[in-house]
């Protein structure tokens, strides 16, 4: 009753990591069972490795937190030999995250993984870290340029492609409709909210790249209007993203508009949340007599005026 | 091997100036916890903030363990109202240990709650190590252990009202001479600032000086990378993103004074 | 010492009323000495009476509220005649925010405000209103439209005329640009951001419009991206608002580069916040030494890299 | 005139299965406070919510005042913890005040913690007005009033375990006959269904009916306009804007029957 599909693949449930905030897994293998989640999608990784951006990258705010990692990670070619084997053997479904400047980044990253001894179902295009200048957000912005980008990895991979949106644009239907018209399975939405935050005692930015990502529950109503607005607009599958901190959440989410949801921050408070949540949503589903969590999905009563 | 477990209150109880020091139960993670590991803790269920609080343990036995804390926000007031059976949901043991070097006098410098892991420390070793411990607080009232520098236990205050005055960086001098330190390695834990003045001083002379740091912490077990310490050394490894930024839940929280930039994080 | 200027008119310290979050100011005058604010910006007036939006109309979330008032207000008309008699008697600045669908509708506003016997002393002009299609929000996305608009209206009065600006876009520095070129004195930043949320026992959204606008501590890091990016831009001055909620939040807006600051949601909670506010400011400039807290605007340290 | 003022608790306590009373003090918002009327709570000073906590007055003399309430969320929670000499910081009086119709027998119905209002209202006309007094609950445990027919007193339980089984619309039926409301008027506050309920009954068959209404409420004082009702009425009034939806926290909390569209807000 909890298990849905994009194209011909098969999700047990539809709670997702959201990517960059479980690592690569290993981590945290002591304790969570990675296999209860629907799909694990990996930390962003890019053509080369990348170092991050210069501490601290972490704070609180309230109600959420900000951060400007800038997409430290190892590269494509180390992440091929050192954490596929590790992915490999975690039985759920695998998306590889992928963010980078050019368009030939992503394709080659792509096409590297594409080759892989790899048994991931799909790619999550992260065109919306506003963290870094080559976080892709110059695409994540430009309908046209997220068109070709999805275009062009499209052409390159069968596997399910997914975009990922960013909530800081004017309209993110715009660029929803350019990943449809460009060929994506989905859309993933949202990244993080544009944030800052000043320490006042020294007037230093509490993040080194001054301006950060906000998220957490705090971001919750923005990443449900965001997911309203593109139900809306969309054909495509929407996977819901933002300050999801327990089931009523995901319900919320799912209500919006979004079949599949991805846990973040609350991954940090809650290694092992996941495990709860999918009885949760099964006993959601019984309780209601619902039979299949799919009929949830966009299920809000508006009243017509 | 990292558990999450709930731990009940046995005792919690304020052990000097708005300085408490709370006794938990558990069942997994004090058996394997070492002297330096810290553990991140969710002070209650209700607690609405978005990333648990990382504490020091200051005592592990086979089944339980103790943290020193300062209630300032949040999070250590909730974790000061705490009452004997009360539970708490934590995850550890996290970090890296203190490594002790055998043929070295340890001196041990803990300044405020940062004493906690010292403490720890000096228990572990005090009966089969020559150690000189140094305790720095403010003012008299914040102190819960007596000046005795016949058994080489030393207490600081900033306003001279206990111990010696001054802080921990100028009570170690006032007590060793530069060439004493050769055979002796310094262990720290505390203000950032004095930490910062003690790696400085290790470094321009040569002494093998540990240091415990603090930052904030997302998550506390390496999946946020938000932690990250500068490190001097640029050798390769084989997590090249992790060359020139560590994770301090992960890689430390203990650093030798020559291996990170600075202790201001 | 807190005293600041916009063109030739004195403030006596930099905090304000923000639009809509004290009514007409007479509904509080029983325990809130009004007059101890910088200056009061009214709730938006338009050009005809609007009755607002279905009830429920708001709603709290992690920090925040979500609201879609949909600028109730009695119309300038009205306003004119049954508000500004009283709003004369308070003794501070008076800055009436004025919302409108059309180019005429803010320029008859305008034109009948200026002939009112008034002693306002300036305009805000709301172009980001999220909760009704006739908020302004044509304008708040459009650099073109802001820029005729604020032309227009500057053509009409020497008083005081601020933009606010909407977070809801992609570069909130064009729209500060357009602002500017058009002859705006000021900008304010931010209005709420575009929020939603669902009641998951009905399946309704908590707000009869669906999409609302959020306010609160949980946009405070949006807000202040926001401002961070308009002083790096703009020449004129910044008036900071979102989710300001104690002299700390105040200082930080400053140091980000506001010149003045508005308090919004806080005013519910702590109908009389500005009173301590204002002693506080006050002990923050002795505590610290510094002559007057124009020093502090923008006075951020961030290390070159 | 309204206050905010800092009131000290005289005194906490659970009346009923999870049903409180909670006793303030007050300078002066009690002196001049009207049964209906409500007052808005800051529930601690480190409440970090948005929004304070509106509760109807259940009881007002001349210094001091009471509250019931059922804990259902953070704000509420926090009261349940309130010990005698804790501070809250309040705003009131609010809103307006029951009307009551001098040549009309009343019917008092309160559901749940509905009762606050009712009962304040109840108590304060008693001995000069014929009375008829419902407290509806779920159940038994729920109650803190003595079923006692003889003096007019009712209490009715969804599962019938005490009173008369059925909601509070059912057990007014079952002791008046529909002739029996001519001389009659109602004052109602309770869940929002049986509100709506009685509201029908009660515009269908031209009986006089006041209803106690709950809206979520940011501010309480009428400068946030997100309390709104929508009206029956189109009659044009000065603020024109407030002709079709009242602020219930200023233009109510108590409307009769026949001024609004619904009590399901
Ligand atoms: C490895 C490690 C071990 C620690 N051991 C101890 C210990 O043994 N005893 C003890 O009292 N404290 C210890 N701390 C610090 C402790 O985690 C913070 O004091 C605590 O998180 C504050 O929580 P709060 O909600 O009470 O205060 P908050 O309201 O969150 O914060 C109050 C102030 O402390 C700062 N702060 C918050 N979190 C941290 C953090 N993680 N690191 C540094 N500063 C922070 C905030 O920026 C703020 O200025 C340790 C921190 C780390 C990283
Ligand atoms: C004029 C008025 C008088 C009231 N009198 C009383 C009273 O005498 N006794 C009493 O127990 N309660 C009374 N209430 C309701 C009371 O205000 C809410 O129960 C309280 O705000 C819940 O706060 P919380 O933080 O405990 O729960 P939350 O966690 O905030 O809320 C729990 C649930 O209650 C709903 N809720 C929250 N605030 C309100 C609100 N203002 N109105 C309606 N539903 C709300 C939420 O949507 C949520 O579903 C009154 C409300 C109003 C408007
Ligand atoms: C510390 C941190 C690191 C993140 N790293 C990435 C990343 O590498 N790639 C990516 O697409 N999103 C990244 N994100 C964004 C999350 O995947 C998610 O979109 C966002 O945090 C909002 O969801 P949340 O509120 O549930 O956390 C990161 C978020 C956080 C907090
Ligand atoms: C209930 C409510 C009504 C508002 N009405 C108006 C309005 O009429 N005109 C306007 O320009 N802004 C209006 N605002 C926006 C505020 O002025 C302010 O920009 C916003 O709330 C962010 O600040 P805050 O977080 O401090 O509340 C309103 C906000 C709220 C919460
Ligand atoms: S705290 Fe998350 S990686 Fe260290
Ligand atoms: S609650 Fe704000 S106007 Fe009624």
């Amino acid at each position: 009753m909890l298990a849905l599909k994009i194209k011909d693949i098969t999700f047990k449930n539809p709670i997702m990591v959201a990517s960059g905030t479980y690592g690569y897994g290993n981590e945290v293998s002591d304790f969570v069972n990675l296999s209860k989640f629907g799909a694990i999608i990996t930390k962003s990784v890019t053509r080369n490795p990348r170092e991050g951006n210069p501490p601290p990258r972490i704070f609180e705010v309230s109600s959420g937190m900000l951060n400007s990692i800038g997409l430290a990670n190892l590269g494509v070619e180390k992440y091929i030999e050192e954490k596929i084997p590790y992915l490999n053997k975690i039985d759920t479904n695998i998306i590889i995250n992928i963010a980078g400047t050019r368009i030939d980044d992503y394709v080659e990253t792509l096409e590297m993984l594409e080759g892989a001894d790899s048994k991931h179902i799909g790619y999550e295009i992260n065109i919306s870290c506003p963290n870094v200048k080559e976080g892709g957000m110059q695409f994540g912005v430009s309908p046209d340029m997220t068109k070709e980008l999805t275009q062009e990895l499209r052409k390159r991979t069968d596997k399910i492609l997914i975009m990922k949106l960013s909530p800081n644009v004017t309209s993110i239907e715009e660029i929803g409709l350019a990943s449809q018209d460009g060929g994506a399975d989905a859309v993933s939405a949202i990244n993080t909210v544009m944030g800052m935050s000043v320490d006042i005692k020294t007037k230093k930015p509490r993040l080194s790249t001054i301006m950060g990502g906000l998220s957490g529950p705090c971001i919750k109503p923005v990443a449900l209007a965001n997911i309203h607005k593109l139900f809306k607009t969309l054909d495509i599958p929407i996977i819901g993203i933002g300050g999801i901190s327990n089931c009523d959440d995901v319900i919320e989410f799912m209500l919006t508009g979004s079949r599949f949801v991805e846990l973040g921050t609350i991954n940090y408070k809650y290694p092992n949340l996941v495990e709860t949540l999918v009885d949760q949503l099964q006993s959601y589903l019984e309780e209601q007599s619902i039979d299949h969590i799919k009929n949830i999905v966009g299920d809000l009563m508006i009243e017509n005026k | 091997m990292i558990y999450n477990e709930i731990s009940k209150v046995i005792d919690n109880k304020e052990i000097a100036e708005n300085i408490f020091e709370a006794h938990l139960s558990s069942d997994n993670l004090s058996k394997i916890a070492k002297p330096g590991q810290f553990i991140n803790i969710l002070p209650s269920s209700s607690f609405d903030k978005t990333m648990r609080r990382p504490m020091s343990l200051s005592y592990q036995d086979s089944n339980s363990f103790k943290i020193i804390y300062k209630p300032i926000g949040d999070g250590t007031r909730i974790m000061r109202s705490w009452k004997e059976g009360d539970s708490a949901d934590i995850i550890g043991p996290l970090g890296n240990a203190w490594e002790v070097s055998k043929n070295k006098e340890a001196i041990l410098l803990g300044g405020g709650v940062g004493i906690a892991p010292i403490l720890n420390l000096y228990n572990n070793i005090e009966s089969t190590h020559p150690s000189h411990l140094f305790f720095g607080a403010r003012k008299k009232e914040e102190h819960f252990i007596d000046h005795n520098p016949d058994k080489n236990i030393y207490i600081s205050t900033d306003d001279g009202s206990a111990g010696i005055k001054g802080n921990l960086f100028e009570a170690m001098k006032s007590i060793f001479d530069i060439n004493d330190f050769k055979d002796k390695s310094i262990y720290v834990c505390g203000p950032p600032m004095m930490m910062e003045a003690v790696r400085k001083f290790s470094v321009e002379h040569d002494i093998e000086c540990h240091l415990a740091l603090e930052t904030i912490m997302a998550c506390g077990i390496g999946i946020c990378q938000g932690c990250t310490v500068e490190k001097c050394s640029d050798e390769s490894s084989t997590d090249t993103y992790r060359n020139k930024y560590e994770l301090v839940c992960m890689d430390g929280p203990i650093y030798k004074a020559n291996e990170v930039k600075t202790c201001l994080l």
